[in-house]
C-alpha cells in the first residue's frame, strides 16, 4: 500500500491552524489557545500513523513524493540539470524525528498557557515554526532541506524577540546572526554540490558521492568541514555555542522546549545524514577530532554548568555538555556510537523539554530562576520538585531512563575505537551528576527561601510532564522500542563507514 | 518455582508506584501496603531458595537492545548466591518495613518514605537477580538512587541535603569505574553475560593485564558502594537518613552489594593474583582504619556506621584472600546482626530523641527489651563464641592466614580487637552507668518495632550455625557446589586462630568494661597518652578535608578557568568581529561627506585604478 | 528614404512606445490649457491607464520576434519584450504611488509635469530596451536621465529635494560624459554605431592596441553605467538622492532606472564585447575582463551592506540596500552563465516588487513625518498590523529568506556563479556573507516594528492606490517565492532563452 | 589640404576630457562645474567626429552620433542650470561645496 501525500500532509498540516487563527478575532483568548493546541493534533496523529505504518513494515519508498518545482535554465535548451524538485521522503531516523517533533510541538503548545500576551501572533508563528521543523526532517533534497531550515529561523526570531525575557532582542538577533552564518555556509556547500554534481537529491548524492571519481579528496574534506561548522553552530559545537546559552536564558520556556528539543537536533540530524552520509571516508579520518570535540563539549559544558547561578544557564550549559555525547557517539564511527548519538538526540530532546517545562512552571510562581533565591521547593510544590528530580536524574544518565541508554551506547562505541579518550570523557558522567544535583537540590531541598504562597502543578500542567516522563522511562526500560526502527538507517551509515 | 523469580522485585516496585501516586490519598494505610508487598516477595524468595536446593541454576533472558550485530539481553538468573541474597534482602527489607511503621509514626510524609523503601527494595532485588553485568549496573545505579532519596528524606535539613549529594556523587565515582570496566570487558568478551565472561576468562582468551585492569575497575565500583577506603566517607554521613534506612541500606543490603558484586565476579578476580591482592589489602586496611575511627565517635549511629565500614572491610579481605565462602558467610551474618544493632539503636534514639551517646547512659533499666537485643547484637559483632559473628569472622581469619597474608592477618586481628572494644564502649556508655541526660519520659518502643528486632536477634545468634567447623560447612559446600572457581566450601585452618580470635574479642570487651563500666581506668587514659593521634582519629584522618582541598577545589578552579575562557575568548572574539564590522561601516558613512565632488572624485579614482591595473597587467588579471 | 520604405516597416512593433509618447503629448497640452481648478490627479490616472495599455500591447507583441525597423535602430526581440514588461509594471506601480503622494507643501501647480516626466523617463527606458544602435541607446539613456533629474528636484521649495537634484545632475552628467567617451572609442574602432555590424567588425579585428583600446573603452562604459545601477565606484550619489527625492521618484529611480542600467549593460556587453576576442585572441573579451566586474560586484555588495548598518534614516538605508542589490545582480553579470538573462530578469522582477512595496509602506506609514527615521517605525505593529506584516514579508524577501521571491532570485544568481567555468567561489561566498550582514539591518527595523512600543500613537490614513500597491507586491513576492515556476515557465515558454538576441 | 593625423585629435580629446573632469571635480562655482562637464561631453564629440573622418573605417554615423550628443548635452546643462536656480532661491549660494545638507 502507498501513502500519497502523507508527508506533505504532515508537513503542512499546521497551515490549517494558521488559517483558522488568522480569522479568529484577537480578543477571543481562550479560543485562540484552544485552536493553537488543537492545530498541532493532526500532525501528531499523522506522524503516529506514519510511524506505525513504518513499524508494520511499509516500504520507505511508499512515502516518497516528487513534484517538479522550478528550472533555472530553459529545460529545452539545456538538459534539466538546473532544475529543483519538490520531493519529500522519510527513513527510520527522520520518521523518528518527525514523531518527536509532532509530540513536542503538541506539548509545547500546551505549555504555551504560560505565555502572557498576544496569543494570536504567538500561535501563528508557533505553527509556522512547526512547518519548518517538519519540513527539515521530511525534505528529500538539500535545497528543500535548506529552505525549511531557514524557515525555522524566522518564527523563532520573532518568538524569542517578542515573548522572551529581559534581554530578548539581543538574544533574538544573536540567534539570527549565528544561525544565519551557519546556514550561509550550508547553502554554499549545497549549491556547490548542486552545481558540480547536478542534483541535490539526498539518496542520489549518497550514491554518487560514494564514487571515488567524483570530486577530489581535498574538495570532499573541505565540504565536510564546512558542513561540520554549519551544523556545529546549530548543535552547538564548542566554541560556537554562546548564542545558544543566550537563547535558552531569554526565550519563553515553551519555545525553548522546542528549541532544545528539536531545533538543536537539526544540527545532529544534518551531521549524521549529510556529514557521515555523504563523506564517510573523510568523516572517518576526522573521527578522532570529532570525538575530541565531543569530549571537550562534554567537559566544558559541565564545568561551566557547575558554577552557574541561574538554573536556566545550568540547563543551557548542560545542553552543550549533552550534545558532546552526540559528537562522542559520532566520533566512535561504529554502530554502537551512531546509535548512541541518535538516542541522545531523542532522549535529550525529551529531557530538555521536560526540564524547561518545569522551569516555566516554577518561574510562573516564583518569578525567578536564580538558584540563590530558590530553595525548599519540595515542601511548597512536592510534585514539581519530584518531576524536577526525575528530570535531573534522567539527564545525568540514570539507568532506566533514556539518557542512560544514549550515554551508554555512545561510550560503548567510543571505548571500542579510542578507549583513552573515552575514559577521559567518563569524567563528564561524574561532573554531570555533580552540577545537576547541585542545582536541583538547591532548588528543591533545604529551607524554603521564597515567601510567596504558591500552588503546586495544575492538572493541565501535569499532562506534558507526565507524558514526557513516561516516554523517557519507556525508552530507558525498553530501548528496542525505537532502536528497531533505526536498524536500517544505521546499517546504511555503518556500511558507508566501511564496517 | 524459580522461573517465577522475576516476580520477586515486582512486588516492591508495585508498592513504590502505588504509594508514589496514591500515597497522599491513602495516608496511614501506606505502611500496610508496603509491608504486605515486601512480605509477599519474601515468601516467594524463600520458596525460590528452597527450590534452588534441589534444582540446578535457572536462567531466562530476552532481547533488550540490538546494537548493530550485537544484541544485549535482559533476564534473570537464580544461583546459590543470589537465591541466598534474595532471602536476606527481602527478609531484612520486610522487617524494616514493619519496624518503620512504629519508627516513622506521625510523619506526614510516611507514604513517601514507604514508596522510597519500595523503590530501593525493588532495585536491590533486581540487582541480585541480574544475570549480566549491564543489568547489574542498571540496578546498581537504581539502588544508589534509592539510598540517595532515603538519605535526603528530611530534605529541609541542610545536612541531609549535603549527605545525600555526597553519597550519590561518591558512589557515582565508583560506578563510573565499574562502567568503564564493564565496557572494556564487553569488547573483550563480546557479551555482558556473567557465564560467558567467566567462560572466556577460564578459556584464557583475555590477556591477564586486561583481566587485572577490568577486575580492579570493577572493584573500584564495589569500593564506592561498600564504602571502602578511600571512598568511604559518604557512609557515615549517610546516617542523616532515618534509622530504619540505615539498617536496611547502609548495613544489611546496599553496602553489601559491593561485596556481592566482587563475589559474583569472583572467577574474574580469582584469575588475577594482583586484583585479589588489591582487594585484600584495601579490605584489611579499611577494616582497621574504620575501626580506629569508630573508637572515638560520639554519635551512636556513626559508631555503627564505621563498624559497618570496617566489617565490610573484613568481607573484602576474605574475598581478597580467596575466601569466597568466608566473605559471603560474613555478609550473611553481618546483615542480620548489624541490622539488629541499627534497629536497636533506632529504638534507643526513638526513646531518648538524641544520638549523642554522651547524653545517654543508664538505659538498661529503662529499655528492658532494647537493651538485651542491643547486647546480643554487640556480642555477635564482637565475635564472642557461639554467636553468628564468631563463626564468620573466624572463617575470614582462617582464609587470610591460609592464603598467607600474615600482615593482613595481624591487621584483621587488631581490627577485631578494636571492634570488640568500641562496640562495648558504645554498649556501656548507652546502657551502663547512670543516666547523663534526663530519662524520665523514656519508654520502650512498641511491639511493631521490637518484633523485627527479635527476629533479627534470633538470626544473629543462630545464623552462624549453617557453616561451622564442627557441624559441617553446609553453606560453603552448597555455595561452591559445581563451581570450582569459587574455591573450597571450607578451608581447614589451624585451631589456634579460633582461640586467638576469641581471646582478642574478650580482651577488647574487658578493656571497654574497665574503662567505661568499672571506670578503673580514666576515659582519656589512652587519648591523653597520644593527643595528636587522638586528634587525628577524632577528625577521621582529615579525609573529608583532604578531598575538599584537592578534588572539590580543583573542580571549582577548572570551572573558573572555563568561565574565563568563555568570557575572554569565546565572547571576546565575537565582540572583536562585530567591532571590526561596525568600524568599517562608520568609516564608510564618514566618507559619505555630502560633497558631490567627492563622489565624482571617488568615481574617477575607481576608473583610474581599473585603467591602471589594465595597463599594468595588459588586460589579464 | 521614400515613403514606401517608411510604410514597409512594421510600426506595430513600436505600439507601446507610441502609446506612451501620445499620452505624453496629450498630457503636456492638457496640463497647459486646463484651468488651475482642475484636479490634476485625473491626469495621473490617465497616464496610469496609458502604461497599462502599453503593457497589454507588449503582451500582444510576444511571439513574432525579432522585428527590426529603421535600419536596426529599433529592434523588438524577446529580450526587449521581457524587460519592457518589467519596466511597465514597475512604472505603473510607481505611478500609483505618485498619484497618492502628498508632500506637506502641495505641488498642485506642477503635479501635471510630475506625471508626464514620469512617462518620458519611461519612454527613454523603453527605447533603450529595444535599441539596436549605440545612438538610440545613448539617446534613450539621456531621455531617462534628464527626466529623472527634474523629477528628483520636483519639490522646488524643499531644500533637500533641490540639493539631491543638483548632486544627481552633476554626477549623472559626469557619468554620461565618461560613457560617451568610451562609446566614442568603440565607434572609432568598429566604424559603425549599429550593434550588429559592430559585432561583426570587432570580431574581425586582430591588432593588439585596438583590442587594448577596446578594453579601455569597456572599462569607461562600465564605470559610466555604474552610475545608473548605483554600483561602485559610482554609487555615492544614491543615498543622498534617495533621501532628498520625493518618495515615488525614489521608488522609480531604485526600480526602473536600475533596470534601465542593466538593460543597457546587457545590450552592450552581449551585443558588443561578447563578440570581441580578448588580447590572447582565443577567448571573449568580456570573459577575460570578468575579474574587473567581479571586483566591482564584490566591492558594491560589501560597501552597500556594511554602510547600511549605520543608517538611521530608512530611505538612506534602502538606498544602501539597493546598492547591495546592484552588487548581487552584477554577480550574475560577472558569472555570465548561460541563463544570465533569465536570472537578471527574475531578480529585477522580484526586486521591483519588494522595493516598490517597501516604498509604498513607507509612504503610507510616514504620511506626516518629514524625515523618516527608523525609530519612528517603532511599534508600527501596534498602529497597523497590516503594514507591519507586509513590511516584514518584503524585508524577508530583500534579505533573501526562503519562501519569498528574493530567495529564489539569490539562489538563481548563486547557481550561475557556481555553475560556470571558471567558478566564482569567492564572489559567491561574498554574496552569501554580505547577505548575512544584511540580516542585521533589515531585522533591526523589524525588531523596532514588532518588539518596541510606539513613541506616540499616530493615526495612519490609507490611500487606496498605495494599499493596492502594497498588497500586490506582497502577494507577488510570496507567490513567486513559493511557485517560482510561474515566472520561469513564462520566460522559457515565450522567450526560449533569448537566443534571438543578435540576428 | 593638410592632413593632421588622427592621433592628434584623439590626444586633444583626451586632454580636453581630463581638463573638464578636473574642473568638474574641483571648481566651487556650480556654473563652472556645469561648463566643465560640457567640455567632457565635447571631448567625446571630438572623438566621434575625428573617427568618422579619419577612422580606420570612416562612416557618417559618428557625426550623427555627435549631433545627438550635442543636443543631449545642451539639454542636460539646461536642466542643470534650472535646478541651480531653484536651489539658489532657497540657499542663496551657487557654491557646490555648500550643498551638503544630505550626508553620511
Amino acid at each position: 500500500m502507498t501513502f500519497p501525500y502523507l508527508l506533505t500532509l504532515i508537513v503542512f498540516s499546521p497551515l490549517l491552524g494558521i488559517l483558522v487563527l488568522a480569522f479568529t478575532p484577537k480578543t477571543k483568548e481562550s479560543a485562540i489557545k484552544l485552536i493553537g493546541v488543537l492545530a498541532t493534533i493532526p500532525a501528531l496523529i499523522l506522524t503516529l500513523y506514519l510511524y506505525i505504518a513504518f513499524q508494520l513494515g511499509a516500504k520507505l519508498s511508499d512515502f516518497a513524493e516528487k513534484v517538479s518545482w522550478m528550472q533555472f535554465a530553459n529545460p529545452e535548451v539545456f538538459n534539466s540539470v538546473y532544475s529543483v524538485n519538490y520531493e519529500l521522503r522519510a527513513d527510520g531516523f527522520s520518521i523518528l524525528m518527525l514523531v518527536l517533533t509532532a509530540l513536542l510541538s503538541t506539548l509545547a503548545a500546551i505549555a504555551s498557557i504560560h505565555i502572557k500576551k498576544e496569543w494570536k501572533g504567538y500561535f501563528i508563528l508557533f505553527l509556522l515554526l512547526q512547518i519548518g521543523m517538519f519540513g527539515v526532517f521530511a525534505a528529500g533534497n538539500l535545497i528543500l532541506f535548506f529552505i525549511f531550515f531557514e524557515i525555522t529561523l524566522i518564527p523563532t526570531f520573532f518568538l524569542i524577540g517578542k515573548w522572551g525575557y529581559a534581554e530578548k532582542e539581543k538574544a533574538a538577533l544573536s540567534f539570527l546572526i549565528y544561525n544565519g552564518i551557519g546556514s550561509a555556509i550550508l547553502l554554499i556547500v549545497i549549491m556547490f554540490l548542486f552545481a558540480k554534481i547536478g542534483t541535490t537529491n539526498i539518496e542520489a548524492l549518497m550514491s554518487i558521492l560514494s564514487n571515488k571519481a567524483i570530486l577530489s579528496e581535498s574538495t570532499k574534506m573541505t565540504l565536510l568541514i564546512a558542513l561540520i561548522i554549519a551544523f556545529g553552530v546549530k548543535l552547538p559545537i564548542f566554541p560556537l555555542h554562546s548564542w545558544m546559552v543566550r537563547v535558552h536564558v531569554e526565550a519563553p520556556p515553551s519555545i525553548v522546549m522546542l528549541h532544545a528539543g528539536i531545533l538543536l537536533k537539526i544540527g545532529a540530524y544534518g551531521l549524521i545524514k549529510f556529514g557521515i552520509g555523504f563523506f564517510p571516508e573523510q568523516f572517518q579520518s576526522l573521527a578522532t577530532w570529532i570525538a575530541i570535540l565531543g569530549v571537550i563539549n562534554l567537559l566544558y559544558g559541565a564545568f561551566l554548568a557547575l558554577i552557574q547561578t541561574d538554573f536556566k544557564k545550568v540547563l543551557a550549559y548542560s545542553s552543550i555538555s549533552h550534545m558532546g555525547i552526540v559528537l562522542i557517539g559520532l566520533g566512535a564511527i561504529n554502530s554502537a556510537g551512531v546509535q548512541g548519538a541518535i538516542f541522545q538526540v531523542v532522549s535529550h530532546g525529551l529531557l530538555a523539554a521536560l526540564l524547561f517545562w518545569l522551569v516555566s512552571i516554577f518561574y510562573q510562581r516564583y518569578e525567578t530562576t536564580k538558584l540563590a533565591e530558590l530553595g525548599g521547593m519540595a515542601r511548597a510544590m512536592p510534585v514539581t520538585a519530584g518531576f524536577l528530580l526525575v528530570g535531573a536524574l534522567g539527564s545525568l544518565g540514570l539507568p532506566g531512563m533514556s539518557g542512560f541508554i544514549a550515554e551508554f551506547m555512545s561510550f560503548l562505541g567510543l571505548f571500542k575505537s579510542m578507549p583513552i579518550l573515552a575514559a577521559v570523557g567518563c569524567l563528564g558522567i561524574i561532573l554531570t551528576a555533580v552540577y545537576l544535583l547541585r542545582a536541583v537540590l538547591s532548588i528543591t531541598f533545604g529551607e524554603g527561601k521564597t515567601t510567596n504562597k504558591v500552588k503546586d502543578m495544575e492538572t493541565i500542567e501535569k499532562i506534558p510532564a507526565v507524558i514526557l516522563v513516561c516516554l523517557i522511562v519507556a525508552i530507558g526500560v525498553y530501548p528496542d522500542l525505537i532502536a528497531s526502527g533505526l536498524t536500517n538507517t544505521i546499517e546504511t551509515i555503518v556500511i558507508g563507514l566501511g564496517g | 518455582m524459580m522461573e517465577f523469580a522475576w516476580i520477586i522485585p515486582l512486588f516492591p516496585l508495585l508498592s513504590f508506584l502505588l504509594l508514589i501516586v496514591y500515597g497522599k490519598k491513602w495516608g496511614s494505610a501506606a505502611p500496610y501496603i508496603g509491608m504486605l508487598l515486601t512480605f509477599a516477595s519474601f515468601i516467594v524468595s524463600l520458596l525460590v531458595l528452597v527450590a534452588r536446593f534441589e534444582n540446578p541454576t535457572y536462567k531466562a533472558e530476552a532481547t533488550w537492545l540490538t546494537i548493530g550485530d550485537a544484541t544485549l539481553t535482559a533476564g534473570f538468573e537464580v544461583n546459590q548466591l543470589n537465591a541466598l541474597m534474595l532471602v536476606i534482602v527481602s527478609l531484612v527489607s520486610f522487617l524494616v518495613h514493619m519496624y518503620s511503621k512504629g519508627y516513622m509514626q506521625g510523619d506526614e510524609r510516611i507514604s513517601v518514605f514507604y514508596s522510597y523503601l519500595g523503590l530501593f527494595t525493588f532495585a536491590m532485588l533486581g540487582l541480585v537477580l541480574s544475570p549480566n553485568l549491564l543489568q547489574t549496573y542498571i540496578f546498581w545505579e537504581l539502588v544508589g538512587v534509592g539510598s540517595f532519596l532515603l538519605i535526603g528524606f528530611y530534605f529541609y535539613k541542610e545536612e541531609a541535603k549535603a549527605a545525600a549529594k555526597k553519597a550519590f556523587i561518591m558512589t557515582r565515582i565508583g560506578d563510573v569505574a565499574l562502567f568503564i570496566g564493564m565496557i572494556l570487558l564487553f569488547w573483550q568478551v563480546g557479551s555482558f553475560e556473567y557465564d560467558e565472561i567467566f567462560a572466556s576468562v577460564s578459556a584464557g582468551t583475555i590477556s591477564s593485564e586486561m583481566i587485572t585492569l577490568t577486575a580492579i575497575l570493577i572493584f573500584i565500583g564495589a569500593v564506592g558502594k561498600s564504602g571502602q577506603f578511600p571512598l568511604h566517607s559518604w557512609l557515615p554521613d549517610a546516617m542523616e537518613g532515618p534509622t530504619p534506612v540505615s539498617a536496611l541500606i547502609h548495613a544489611a543490603t546496599m553496602v553489601a552489594a559491593g561485596v556481592y558484586l566482587v563475589a559474583t565476579m569472583f572467577p574474574v578476580f580469582a584469575a588475577s593474583e594482583a586484583a585479589l591482592m588489591t582487594v585484600a589489602i584495601v579490605g584489611a586496611f579499611t577494616a582497621i582504619f574504620a575501626a580506629s575511627i569508630g573508637l572515638v565517635q560520639k554519635d551512636i549511629k556513626r559508631v555503627l556506621a564505621y563498624s559497618t565500614v570496617s566489617q565490610l572491610g573484613f568481607m573484602m579481605l576474605a574475598l581478597g584472600s580467596a575466601g569466597y565462602v568466608a566473605g559471603v558467610f560474613h555478609l550473611t551474618t553481618h546483615a542480620f546482626f548489624k541490622a539488629l544493632l541499627f534497629l536497636a539503636a533506632g529504638s534507643v534514639i526513638h526513646a531518648v530523641h538524641t544520638q549523642d551517646i554522651e547524653k545517654m547512659g543508664g538505659l538498661w533499666k529503662k529499655l528492658r527489651l532494647t537493651g538485651p537485643l542491643f547486647l546480643i547484637g554487640t556480642l555477635a559483632i564482637s565475635g564472642v563464641p557461639l554467636l553468628s559473628g564468631f563463626f564468620s569472622k573466624d572463617e575470614i581469619l582462617v582464609a587470610t592466614w591460609v592464603h598467607g597474608h600474615t600482615i593482613l592477618f595481624l591487621l584483621a586481628i587488631i581490627a577485631a580487637f578494636m571492634t570488640a572494644f568500641y562496640m562495648f564502649r558504645l554498649f556501656f556508655l548507652v546502657f551502663g552507668g547512670e543516666a547523663r541526660g534526663d530519662t524520665n519520659h523514656v519508654k520502650e518502643s512498641p511491639n511493631v518495632m521490637t518484633v523485627p528486632m527479635w527476629v533479627l536477634a534470633f538470626l544473629a545468634i543462630f545464623a552462624g550455625y549453617i557453616n561451622t567447623p564442627w557441624f559441617g560447612s553446609f553453606l560453603g559446600d552448597w555455595l561452591t557446589d559445581g563451581n570450582a572457581a569459587l574455591g573450597h566450601g571450607h578451608i581447614e585452618g589451624p585451631i589456634w586462630i579460633m582461640g586467638l580470635a576469641t581471646a582478642v574479642s574478650l580482651l577488647g570487651i574487658a578493656l571497654a568494661w574497665l574503662i567505661y563500666s568499672r571506670k578503673s581506668l580514666s576515659r582519656d587514659w589512652l587519648s591523653s597518652r597520644a593527643p595528636y593521634a587522638y586528634q587525628l582519629v577524632n577528625k577521621k584522618y582529615y579525609i573529608d578535608e583532604f578531598y575538599h582541598f584537592t578534588v572539590v577545589k580543583a573542580a571549582s578552579i577548572l570551572s573558573r578557568v572555563a568561565r574565563l575562557f568563555e568570557v575572554i575568548i569565546v565572547e571576546g572574539l565575537i565582540k572583536l568581529i562585530t567591532a571590526f564590522i561596525t568600524g568599517l561601516s562608520k568609516l564608510g558613512s564618514r566618507m559619505q561627506d555630502g560633497q558631490v565632488q567627492t563622489y565624482g572624485t571617488v568615481a574617477f579614482l575607481g576608473l583610474a585604478v581599473l585603467v591602471i591595473v589594465l595597463a599594468l597587467t595588459g588586460g589579464y588579471l | 528614404m521614400d515613403l514606401e520604405t517608411l510604410l514597409s516597416y512594421r510600426w506595430s512593433a513600436m505600439t507601446p512606445e507610441f502609446i506612451i509618447l501620445g499620452v505624453v503629448a496629450v498630457l503636456s497640452l492638457l496640463d497647459l490649457f486646463l484651468p488651475r481648478s482642475f484636479n490634476r490627479k485625473l491626469l495621473g490616472w490617465l497616464s496610469f491607464a496609458s502604461i497599462i495599455a502599453a503593457l497589454i500591447t507588449v503582451f500582444t507583441l510576444i511571439g513574432d520576434t525579432p522585428v527590426s525597423i529603421l535600419y536596426d535602430t529599433f529592434r523588438l526581440d524577446s529580450f526587449a519584450i521581457a524587460f519592457k514588461i518589467l519596466l511597465l509594471i514597475g512604472a505603473a506601480l510607481a505611478m500609483l504611488l505618485a498619484i497618492s503622494y502628498e508632500p506637506e507643501e502641495k505641488l498642485e501647480e506642477y503635479r501635471g509635469e510630475f506625471y508626464y516626466l514620469f512617462l518620458t523617463a519611461l519612454l527613454g527606458v523603453m527605447v533603450m530596451s529595444s535599441s539596436g544602435d549605440l545612438i538610440t541607446l545613448f539617446v534613450g539613456l539621456e531621455l531617462l536621465s534628464i527626466s529623472s533629474y527634474i523629477l528628483v528636484g520636483m519639490r522646488k521649495n524643499y531644500l533637500p529635494s533641490n540639493e539631491s537634484a543638483m548632486k544627481y545632475v552633476i554626477n549623472g552628467a559626469i557619468a554620461t560624459a565618461i560613457t560617451l567617451f568610451g562609446m566614442s572609442y568603440v565607434y572609432g574602432i568598429s566604424g559603425t554605431t549599429n550593434i550588429k555590424e559592430m559585432a561583426a567588425a570587432l570580431g574581425a579585428i586582430d591588432q593588439q592596441q585596438h583590442l587594448f583600446l577596446l578594453a579601455l573603452a569597456f572599462l569607461m562604459i562600465v564605470v559610466g553605467l555604474a552610475f545608473k545601477i548605483s554600483a561602485v565606484p559610482f554609487h555615492m550619489w544614491a543615498p543622498d538622492v534617495y533621501e532628498g527625492a520625493p518618495l515615488p521618484v525614489t521608488a522609480f529611480l531604485s526600480v526602473v532606472s536600475k533596470t534601465a542600467g542593466f538593460i543597457i549593460i546587457i545590450r552592450i556587453f552581449i551585443g558588443v564585447f561578447f563578440q570581441v576576442p580578448d588580447l590572447s585572441g582565443n577567448n571573449s573579451l568580456i570573459l577575460s575582463l570578468q575579474n574587473y566586474l567581479a571586483v566591482i560586484a564584490g566591492a558594491t555588495m560589501l560597501i552597500g551592506n556594511i554602510v547600511a548598518l549605520r543608517q538611521s534614516n530608512i530611505k538612506r538605508m534602502l538606498a544602501y540596500s539597493s546598492i547591495a542589490h546592484a552588487g548581487y545582480l552584477l554577480v550574475a553579470v560577472t558569472a555570465f552563465s548561460p541563463f544570465m538573462i533569465e536570472t537578471l530578469w527574475f531578480y529585477l522582477g522580484a526586486y521591483l516588487f519588494m522595493t516598490l512595496g517597501v516604498f509604498a509602506i513607507i509612504q503610507v506609514a510616514a504620511w506626516k513625518a518629514k524625515k523618516v527615521q527608523i525609530n519612528e517605525f517603532a511599534g508600527l505593529y501596534r498602529s497597523s498590523p497590516f503594514l507591519a506584516v507586509s513590511l516584514a514579508i518584503l524585508f524577508l524577501s530583500l534579505a533573501g529568506i526562503p519562501g519569498t521571491s528574493g530567495f529564489i532570485g539569490k539562489l538563481n544568481i548563486f547557481m550561475g556563479a557556481l555553475s560556470t567555468e571558471p567558478t566564482h567561489y569567492i564572489l559567491a561566498s561574498l554574496l552569501i556573507a554580505t547577505t548575512v550582514i544584511s540580516y542585521i539591518y533589515y531585522f533591526r527595523v523589524l525588531a523596532a516594528v514588532f518588539f518596541r512600543q510606539p513613541q506616540q500613537e499616530t493615526k495612519i490614513s490609507f490611500s487606496p492606490p498605495a494599499v493596492i500597491v502594497i498588497s500586490l507586491c506582497v502577494a507577488v513576492t510570496v507567490i513567486l517565492g513559493v511557485f517560482p515556476n510561474i515566472a520561469f515557465d513564462f520566460l522559457h515558454g515565450n522567450f526560449l532563452s533569448f537566443n534571438d538576441f543578435i540576428q | 589640404m593638410s592632413t593632421v593625423p588622427i592621433s592628434a585629435y584623439l590626444t586633444l580629446a583626451l586632454v580636453l576630457f581630463c581638463i573638464g573632469l578636473y574642473g568638474a571635480l574641483t571648481k566651487r562655482n556650480t556654473v563652472i562645474v556645469l561648463i566643465s562637464i560640457e567640455l567632457m561631453l565635447n571631448a567625446g564629440n571630438i572623438n566621434l567626429v575625428a573617427f568618422s573622418k579619419f577612422g580606420m573605417m570612416p562612416s557618417i554615423d559618428g557625426q550623427v552620433f555627435a549631433l545627438f550628443a550635442i543636443a543631449v548635452a545642451a539639454a542636460e546643462v539646461a536642466v542643470g542650470l534650472a535646478i541651480l536656480i531653484a536651489i539658489y532661491r532657497n540657499r542663496k549660494t551657487v557654491n557646490v561645496d555648500e550643498f551638503d545638507a544630505l550626508k553620511h
